[in-house]
């Protein structure tokens, strides 16, 4: 994983995920603001530095496909289209929110655009994701579902359990596990008694892939490739991104156990610059235009989403069984 | 109308179900040829081919949590879980993923699966092969929890939980399997949530679920051998529970034996004891008596197994103690 | 005499029992260096080295299972589950191997762990990070479970469970850590399974655990306001029950409020209710009153996870309802 | 892995596991008649067909080392030198079995001989025995830990997290996997998604051996290499030994799903006649002899088992933390 640009393949589209990687940067520079007024609640997980990963694997998806996410989400909600103002809804605990305001950051879901669901229990989305692929394929839908999980979370018993599953049944199932090198404040050299958990995959007779985590486009073309394989009946596959997490696990961190040396390493790999880079010089002034534009289509959301009214506490006292 | 066993019930309602709706799928180990270790599943693979009926390797946290994305993305699956002692694999996944999914994403999904599972002592299955944890299940809000005790219930209730919205959790006894009982052949759905007297009588009365019920009649004939008249509730489900039903009766006998065949502290009786005197304070004239196992790991032997499980003797003995 | 938050006793008991007994041994998530996330292991690996002082990686099932196993060859391990909510993934070690080995095995074995974790909502941390789930650890024979209110009692407890032969699980709240209070320099270990009667009153018995004594406490003041003397019981243990103290407290008072942070159905408070309904029967002037989580999976926006919570208004107006 | 007769090697030592096998064939024999007579409760899981692997791994333990078996440990009970007595004496439920008839066939434990235990939750054991060697390690034994498990425990949660954790941790605990070619009813094949699971040994960095475990010497050597491993600080070996389960998964198997040709193939490999191969035809006369004695000594402790008394009841009304 060298930081040099990815090659810029397909300009059009680099300059969409670029976008779409910034959106996500002001995004949680919003939120951070936000938590510090006391406007959140409950730490924020946000994913500065690996941006590209979520992005970039989104990116490869149809609509029918349908996606697991974390508890550090922010990308793959923006990467699968749902709407910034809706997200912040819910992040904001606002009856605007995708759910109402009752699910929070990390749980938010989205039906209609196949984001079911963040998952604030490390490796609890991965048992989803196998058995939403096995659905796909019952009903021949064609489609494929993404399951996103951490380094952290690789180390699980449902992770083994559900790669030993997709593979047997030959599911349509992406597994991809963002690899930032840490799981909260323990490094996966503590963690993993393994350095690449892609070398797990021969564990279950499938393919496992190494990509650049913080090159966009290599990221969406692995991505893209499972996902072929996938719709060809030929079963799963484990994509290991490599990136790195270039701020604390959440907004209660309080630091102290990523080195300097370690962090400067890294930020000059920051996947916005890199696809900046690639984009070429020629690039800088459509840049500026595009982040002004961006930055102030997030302070609109921030506003509307602020403005939007609380649920209303009633909401408890519905039957048990009925949701909405 | 047919005599059944209530595994021939069980599997008479998966049958119809399956032919009536093709998502309604099942997974479990051992299930699909060898038809299940209590045959439950018998002959339904050679029915209904082996995509919809599929062996699965021993990873019960995994299948659970399948079971719930499966359901969301538009499967029925009814998971088979061997003995009820291994629920305890499958909590994760239905505290933090299914209870949550439909209230906290607003109602976007629904969740139409079915665990299938069998407990109960009293086969010298020793400590970790006998277990009723009820509790543990009817504690969690979004599931419901059947329990039937006879072939007919076994069959409409079955039946509705497959067709039901919310995960289902069917608690099989392994000592019922064998019993007989008319079945109606063409039998709607029962409701869930609604529990049955089975014996009127108007001097105390008798609450139990499962292979409990059977205990509780039998000592309902000891004690009518004494003069006494008891009404025997089965309550079918454990959640939502049927108060009405519990709570008209006791307001008539002013008595109220409660029986759960799981371990007694903390266990499913103290809900029904606690909501019992809670709700009919002014009209009982005795103290509820609770049975339940002896809080124990449950012994092997014979004889240490039988002293610790409530039986009709002791049922017959606390009702005698509410006539004091 | 110092004054020290909760989580510094924690932090206090864990480096005595450390100091005292070198097969005590500490492991868990981000425990270490970091000193866990709410800073109750902090310094002890300084202290202590790292051959005493471990993080492990994402692992909870196997994590309790290394107590128990660890525990029955002679070390004192104190495992830390970061939330409550994950116990669920520690339970089979717990019903399958924790609690059955001493009885089953006819003491062959001690099993001297602790497993440590906090719940509790009011923070904002959504569905899977807020529960109380002390039903499923309560209902369990053969393991003790501890929950203290007060800095003193989390201190004194946790060198009792530290010594104790028994698995013991110590259930803390996130929302007490920062709390303060006395606590005795040299306070020898408290025993467990003793309540202790925090506030005197001969109107009605409040009963609670954990955070719930704080709003018992404040429910007692307002009802002093009005008149009403309560009597407040915090449990300290919840298995085994100190059912001595309660009762007494109750046949003085007549009448019982009891509580607890954990879903109302099938919840710790039920067994309160059911023991008191049940033994106190004759002494008790108005049904028990029983408070507790709505039985919803917990919201995270604000007025909603409000509205969920038992607080000290809802148990002064229980109180009221007793004295009508 | 050939049928062919395996070097003699140590003929002393090949004859005194020869007649451990032929012992623990033997009890398999007497168990399946009591069975049959009634004597026994729930079924019972022999291992015909395994014996080599339990008698040849336990062969290369020493006193202080310490073994976690499963469901069917009848050649780790023996192998590790447990009395057919006391062993008979679980089985039939007598106070005389090594945990007083309350663990039965599948939980047995003889502290003394570090056998803690037998264990009937599939891959229970693993995670158990990773905290025993934890234990083995802090504390400066030098001793190791083996667990047994079978090829469809392989495919559980806690076999990852407990490896990883292992390998991380460089403990002293040997991975024994019995692939006996089916995990109850159903193949390998359908289980698991490769057909050595030693491969995965590479996913932990750990050593992965696949020996023929119907050779009890070369099952002896490659568990002696791992202990040797694991004394000199080196860590974790997973050892796969292929085998084949002759007869049905227990007493209660109905049949139908071993192919004839399997079985027929499997035959000739059986491990007892093949260590008597190996010791050549001079062995026959001396062969007929030991077992003539074997056969007694069986016999003898089956009758001693048969005369002992059942328990008595009044063990369940000891309080609840008392065990003895
Ligand atoms: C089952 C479970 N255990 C522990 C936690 C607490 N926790 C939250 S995030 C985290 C680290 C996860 O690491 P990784 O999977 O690498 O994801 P990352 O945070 O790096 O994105 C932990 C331990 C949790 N939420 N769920
Ligand atoms: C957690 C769990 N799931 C299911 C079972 C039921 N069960 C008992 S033995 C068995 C097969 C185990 O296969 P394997 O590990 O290969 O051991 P073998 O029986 O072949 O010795 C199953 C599924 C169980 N006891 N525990
Ligand atoms: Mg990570
Ligand atoms: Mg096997």
């Amino acid at each position: 994983m060298s930081a040099s640009p990815p090659a810029p393949g397909d300009p059009a589209l680099l300059e969409t995920l670029f976008a779409r990687m910034v959106e996500v940067r002001f995004l949680e520079e919003g939120l951070r603001a936000a938590h510090k007024a006391g406007q959140t609640r409950g730490p924020l997980h946000c994913c500065d530095g690996q941006e590209a990963v979520g992005v970039g694997a989104t990116a490869a998806l149809a609509p029918g496909d349908v996606v697991t996410s974390t508890h550090r989400g922010h990308a793959h909600y923006l990467g699968r289209g749902l709407s910034l103002e809706r997200v912040l809804g819910e992040i904001f605990g606002r009856a605007s929110g995708y759910c109402q305001g009752r699910a929070g950051h990390m749980l938010i879901a989205d039906r209609a655009r196949g984001m079911l669901g963040g998952n604030a229990i490390v490796g609890g989305g991965i048992p989803v994701a196998v058995g939403q692929a096995w659905a796909l394929q019952a009903l021949n839908t064609g489609a494929v579902a993404l399951s996103f999980f951490g380094d952290g979370a690789a180390q699980t018993g449902v992770c083994h359990e559900s790669m030993n599953i997709a593979a047997l049944w030959r599911l349509p199932v992406i597994f991809l596990c963002e690899h930032n090198e840490y799981g909260l404040t323990v490094a996966a050299s503590q963690q993993s008694a393994v350095r690449d958990i892609a070398v797990r995959a021969q564990g279950y007779a499938m393919p496992g892939v190494v990509v650049d985590g913080n090159d966009v486009l290599a990221v969406r073309s692995a991505t893209a490739e499972a996902a072929a394989r996938a719709r060809a009946g030929e079963g799963p596959t484990l994509i290991e991104a490599k990136t790195y997490r270039m701020t604390g696990f959440s907004t209660s961190d309080m630091g102290g156990y990523q080195s300097r040396e370690e962090m400067a390493a890294w930020a000059p790999r920051d996947p916005i610059e890199r696809a900046a880079a690639a984009l070429g010089p020629a690039f800088a002034p459509r840049r500026a235009e595009m982040e002004a534009q961006l930055r102030a289509r997030v302070e609109a959301a921030f506003a509307a989403a602020l403005a939007a009214p609380f649920p209303d506490a009633g909401d408890l006292l519905l039957p048990e069984y009925r949701h909405a | 109308m047919a005599k059944l066993r209530y595994a021939q019930a069980l599997n008479a309602a998966l049958r119809e179900e399956m032919a009536r709706d093709p998502t309604v799928v099942l997974f479990g180990e051992d299930i699909a040829a060898y038809g299940g270790v209590f045959k439950v599943s018998r002959d339904l693979l050679q029915e209904f081919g082996p995509a919809r009926v599929r062996d699965t390797p021993i990873s019960e946290a995994t299948m659970t949590a399948m079971a719930v994305g499966a359901s969301m993305m538009g499967l029925r699956p009814v998971l088979e879980i061997m003995y009820a002692d291994f629920l305890p694999l499958c909590l994760d996944a239905l505290v933090n993923q299914a209870s949550p999914a439909r209230f906290i994403w607003a109602g976007q999904v629904e969740l139409p699966f079915v665990l299938r599972t069998q407990g109960g002592a009293g086969a010298g299955a020793g400590a970790q092969h006998s277990k009723s944890l009820d509790a543990m299940v009817a504690h969690i809000p979004g599931l419901k929890v059947v329990a039937p005790a006879f072939p007919a219930d076994a069959k409409a209730l079955l039946k509705a939980a497959i067709r039901d919205p919310d995960p289902v959790i069917f608690l099989e006894h392994k000592l019922l399997y064998n019993s007989f009982g008319e079945v109606p052949d063409d039998a709607p759905p029962e409701p869930i949530g609604k529990a049955k007297i089975v014996r009127e009588g108007a001097a105390v009365t008798l609450i139990a679920s499962s292979r409990m019920v059977i205990e509780a009649l039998a000592a309902a004939e000891t004690l009518a051998g004494g003069g006494v008249e008891a009404e025997v509730i089965d309550l079918r489900t454990l959640r939502p529970l049927d108060t009405e039903t519990i709570f008209a009766s006791v307001r008539k006998t002013h008595r109220a034996v409660v029986v759960n065949e799981g371990w007694r502290f903390c266990g499913y009786a103290a809900e029904l004891s606690a909501a019992i005197a809670e709700a009919c304070f002014y009209a009982l004239d005795a103290p509820v008596q609770r049975l339940g196992l002896a809080d124990r790991a449950i012994p092997y032997s014979a004889p240490l197994e039988a002293a610790a499980l409530p039986n009709a003797e002791a049922i017959a003995a606390a009702a005698l103690r509410t006539l004091q």
